[in-house]
């Protein structure tokens, strides 16, 4: 047993945190890469972005032939630390980078690889995933939006939904459905869609925190040249699930994230007081204070689990598989202690939205229920019947 | 003996519920969401030709003498429809008050629906506590200081202000009064912040004669969440006996099945509680009333969020958008919990009553 | 709106109230009818059982043909109040007087009627139920104990399980399947058995509080008289359903129990003392406790929902059908506060074995999980598929 | 880096684990559970053969010098049968004493199985308290007072007794020493009260001392208790595969697959602080040591209780009867919960580390 990351991660820390020391600069601490982004937010990004990958930080898990550095999950784990500690905007395309170029490095062509890799690198090109429906949420196979072939162009009719930043996309990894009589899970084609295409509608799909984070993508008649085609023809689903090997890391940076919040959580109870005492002195939000925190230092140990699990090939046991759902009952966690401990004060600003937020760590990219039907069935082996 | 409504007041419920429907049902709250003003003058006015407004206010000042049971019924009409309106502050809170300090032109105002006023109680601190003033200085009957989280403020004519030296009444207009809004997650309420710079109040008693208004206040904010957690469940069940995944409707699996049953049980055991809390508002026991206040206080905060976090985790993907209503009642049900202290705050609060007072009681009688 | 019992109670309960103070001697007081009972223990609650039933307080709510008074919910709740006021046990025969008597009024033979009733009611017989059997708890209508008739005696073969007082049963409503071909709920008679017959062995069934509180019963070729038989051959389930109509009093009294419990863990936090401060002042100990006083009240408020409705004639509603579950919460409540305001007192004694026993409300009477798919499927009428 | 344990320690769980199924499994367990003695001698001795007791011994001493991640390998598997043995009092804390205050003698017995020892630490009163000192007087090295939950203390040869003047060696058959056991709901655990008279003790040192070894015993009673918990979530897991209940396997119902599922988030996230606990105790830094050791008392006291209810759960009636094994195992997650006090001690004391002390550190760099 042995908890202390190896000693040849502290070179590449050293270098990391230098290059951030000297490139971040201060307007983009903080500024988050996710939901409504301005124009000027978006260009400062874009411009971040292109000193990450200039520096080689944008997609380091990349293998070296498409300008990453084959990254293992130590330094993935690492950068992720590092870019945290200094509040560094992640890359523009994290859905791109870590789902889409995986499929599109095994199943794409030379073509494919050669122009849509490195802009979507540099966050030239903003990608989403066009994969849920309206009425089909964590039930993918059953998707319904299709395309038909038509000389050298699929014609694409349907509808999707939940595609974060599709407002901003230039391309969409879309699923379609061109083989209706096939079952579920076949039939299913994968393409590369240019969203500035003819009959491509996007709307904005407001979240109940009233950010247009999401958007719906209707697509009418729209003509994707065979060119688009990402794979065999109705192998779509096996396409869209190809996975970069060490994707571990990224479920084991959950952790990030939920200590900050619990970190600024005590420190906004040191700071407020009630009845003339801080409420940090409160033996009953102290309980809480201290609960949260333990849940926050056992996520990073269960992370510790999945790296060292990774790091020593090991494939992924149970912690791989609980992590998601630990991590969203802390962010849930974090959001009613926040309302114990600061009252009024959790209703509005970032504690409030943070509240209100935490209830989609529950429900996007697989339900709790769906999650736990997995454990039981997968890692413990009950019967199905 | 009965802990149902009486088929006079399911009437008014009837009544009720069908002019909020057709006037102002969710609709009109997500109109007036970011509106500054929380009303609109005809939706107002039919509450008062309802008799909302001069429920409360006794019959020789224009109004209707009615009971607690009967407001219960209001509100939760109101919950469930995440209502925008002052009832809540002025309706329960300010006639009551205006009543126990027989201060007659106020509540003639109030029942006729010309007026509206609210109560400024909050301080400036971390959690809620009900009697404390070291944000606010009097002298003189002039008014100096903060009071926060005030409901209904931007709006209201009149403010029945608590202090170290007890209740005073300040007009809004009054010079040195400034209001301001504050940001909350659930639009369908509105809170301000009170400034008071050497203003001038009316000095109407001491605080303790507050205290039966505070626990009629506590249980028709419950009464209202109860509402919204009833719609919230309603909403989650159909739902759920809608919607299909995997080619099931959801409602069919057991996950989604045992989460309801728990969301009925958490709102049954609020409701018998809360009809017990109204009923001792009327009965005449102060101490009853206030240990029944407290407990459904306690009760809602801790348990109402929840119904609504479960309701908006059966909706799934569609719990999280603006569009469906769901999530209006999951913020009204947060505001519900977190408006004058959650449940630490309350059962505390019902420690003091029950651990340091008295053995809790084991029969009625 | 009215929470107040109706004025008419008050004789009622006066009567009662002084006939207890004149009757009960000290030794019964809180003496229970569960459980391990000595043989002195078992000769005291029979004699206690008859005086009860002269004075016509033992079986209240059966109709007078039968010696009850068919007294009402309110007389039902007003009597079982200032029994458990008074710490008076109830009489022997719970499970008899409540389940197993309106079976037999209903379908029994007039000297079925005759013969039993009486001595149930004095506790001269005391009674046990023979429903589930190992491998089908809840799943009742799978039961396989079978009966073959042979002239006028009917062969009883099998094993019946969690039999309550079942080693010193004199009696046994018996369920056994007399048609093998039909389907799960028909096919099945009830019987009236002499437990004294040859061939039924009765093995204690130690729980994990070391208590013989149930037994598993063995049938090995018992012939039971034709006379046995309650009702029509094959409809023994119909017959065992059988039920009074105001049942509701029985649930609505749940709350009695926990919430002496209640009163008696809060007098326990202010007599035991930490770092020289009463527990009862302790900021946590108090959140818990009063969370614990809350849900017991509650109870009570839902019971008095469940009254009013019988009371007022309104069919049973959702009230009724979670008076079981949160019942369950709440003795589970209890054993989980008396652990964090206790320590190691929690551990033995009355506290300890009320923390094990708490576990079985959650599972005898039908699991949560089965409670709570009635509650959705009836109540809530979610969809089966 | 790796948070596993190392192949070593897996060939020494084997090799236990073998053991205890052949000659120390429940059966053992149950055996003992109304004997005044928890062991018997052979199985003590192969224990010792094993390399049990003498595992934290240092090896001048006869002992192995083995860290607390093997103890931890141990203790796992203890809890996994619910043993009844000493270990956690003696061959943990005991051991773990002897070698701080440099008791040769007794550090050779120990090793050896030949003694066996225990601390003394709690007093009369509601919630445990490490260093409460109010029912223990001190007059010229001789000690009168009261100790309560003392663990093994029936059957040791000596007891480190804490006490305001600090600690204490005193022998078991020293004249004014009373020892009676206590009841306790898991008879798989031998807890007593030492009534002391005037009793001559050997002053050892300052109580801080002790304060490593109170963490390795927390941090070791963890890992029993995660044997345990792993052991009832299997046992459940098996039951529920083969019980048939309305014609399926009660496995395949959603509610009894989420439950499991709920049980497997709570022992993983459990595995994962402990063996970093396990780690941190012997990697050097006390502050980290103490932290870890804190957070995993904290995390067990308040979880694995509810492991223990959901398998029991899962038993249905059978999980209600002395026959099958799944009781042992709730019992034995009640009493971890209990001893040395529960979640609300653990977590005040995490407070007071992390929200009085620094700010809680975000990367372990």
């Amino acid at each position: 047993m042995d908890y202390r990351y190896p000693p040849d991660t502290l070179p590449f820390r050293m270098e990391v945190r230098q290059w951030l020391q000297h490139n971040l600069d201060e307007e983009l601490r903080g500024l988050s890469n996710r939901g409504a982004l301005n124009p000027e937010q978006l260009d400062a990004l874009r411009r971040w972005n292109r000193k990450l990958a200039d520096a080689g930080y944008a997609a380091i898990s990349w293998p070296a032939e498409y300008g990453g550095r084959a990254a293992g999950v130590m330094e993935q784990v690492v950068l992720a630390e590092e870019m945290h500690r200094a509040e560094a905007p992640a890359a523009l395309n994290p859905i791109g980078l870590a789902n889409i170029a995986p499929s599109i490095m095994a199943w794409g062509t030379e073509e494919q690889k050669r122009t849509l890799l490195p802009r979507m690198q540099r966050g030239d090109d903003i990608w989403c995933q066009g994969f849920s429906e309206p009425g089909a949420g964590s039930d993918l196979a059953s998707l319904r939006c299709r395309a038909v072939l038509d000389g050298d162009h699929f014609i694409v009719n349907g509808q999707k939904v939940w595609n974060t930043l599709g407002h901003l996309a230039d391309y969409c990894e879309l699923l379609v459905r061109t083989d209706p009589d096939a079952p579920k899970h076949q039939g299913i084609t994968c393409l590369l869609v240019d969203m500035h295409l003819p009959g491509i509608t996007v709307k904005p799909l407001t979240t109940l925190t009233g950010e247009d984070e999401f958007s719906e993508i209707f697509f009418e008649d729209v003509r994707a040249p065979t060119s688009a085609l990402l794979g065999p023809v109705n192998q779509g689903w096996q396409v869209a699930m190809t996975t970069l090997s060490n994707e571990r890391a990224g479920v084991a940076n959950l952790h990030l994230g939920v200590r900050k919040k619990i970190a600024r959580l005590i420190q906004a109870a040191r700071e407020r007081e009630v009845d003339g005492l801080p409420v940090s002195r409160d033996p009953i939000a102290r309980q809480q204070l201290a609960r949260v925190y333990l849940y926050g230092e056992y996520q990073k140990a269960l992370a510790d689990v999945c790296i060292a699990g990774e790091l020593n090939g090991r494939p992924p046991g149970a912690e791989s598989s609980i992590t998601k759902q630990s991590w969203s009952d802390i962010e849930q966690l974090i959001g009613e202690t926040s309302a114990s401990v600061l009252g009024a004060e959790a209703q509005r600003g970032d504690w409030g939205d943070n509240r209100l937020y935490s209830r989609a760590t529950s429900i996007a990219g697989g339900t709790t229920q769906i999650n736990k039907n997995i454990i039981a069935r997968r890692v413990l082996g009950l019967p199905k019947d | 003996m009965d802990t149902h409504c009486t088929e006079q007041q399911e009437a008014f419920r009837a009544t009720l519920r069908r002019f909020l429907e057709e006037k102002a049902g969710t609709g009109f709250t997500r109109q007036r969401w970011d509106e500054d003003e929380p009303m609109t003058a005809d939706v107002w006015q039919s509450m008062t030709a309802l008799g909302v407004t001069g429920l409360l206010i006794p019959e020789q000042a224009d109004g209707i003498g009615g009971p607690m049971s009967d407001m219960g019924v209001v509100m939760e009409e109101l919950g469930r429809v995440a209502h925008p309106g002052p009832c809540w502050s002025s309706c329960v809170g300010a006639s009551s008050a205006a009543a126990i300090f027989q201060l007659d032109t106020l509540l003639r105002a109030l029942a006729g629906g010309s007026q509206t006023a609210t109560l400024a109680l909050e301080e400036p601190g971390g959690r809620f506590t009900c009697w404390q003033h070291a944000h606010l200085a009097v002298v003189d009957n002039t008014l100096t200081g903060t009071k926060i989280q005030v409901p209904d403020a931007i709006g209201a004519d009149h403010l029945f202000v608590t202090s170290a030296n007890g209740v005073y009444l300040v007009a809004t207009d009054a010079p040195g009064l400034t209001i301001t809004p504050t940001e909350c997650i659930d639009g369908s309420r509105r809170f301000a912040e009170v400034r008071f710079e050497n203003v001038a109040g009316t000095p109407l008693g001491d605080n303790a004669q507050l205290a039966p208004v505070i626990d009629r206040m506590l249980v028709a904010l419950c009464a209202d969440g109860l509402g919204a957690a009833q719609r919230a469940l309603e909403l989650a069940v159909a739902y759920a006996s809608e919607r299909r995944q995997f080619g099931q409707r959801i409602g069919s699996f057991q996950a989604i099945q045992h989460l309801c049953a728990d969301m009925l049980q958490q709102l049954e055991l609020g409701r018998a509680g809360l009809h017990y809390a109204l009923w001792a508002q009327d009965a005449g026991d102060p101490c009853e009333a206030h240990r029944a206040a407290v407990m459904c206080k306690a009760y809602a905060a801790e348990t109402y969020p929840q119904i609504g976090a479960s309701a908006i985790q059966i909706f799934g993907g569609a719990g999280f958008t603006w569009e469906y209503d769901i999530q209006l009642f999951y913020k009204r049900l947060l505001s519900t919990q977190i408006t004058w202290g959650g449940s630490e705050v309350w059962l505390e609060e019902l420690a003091a009553l029950v651990i340091d007072g008295e053995a809790p009681p084991i029969t009625v009688e």
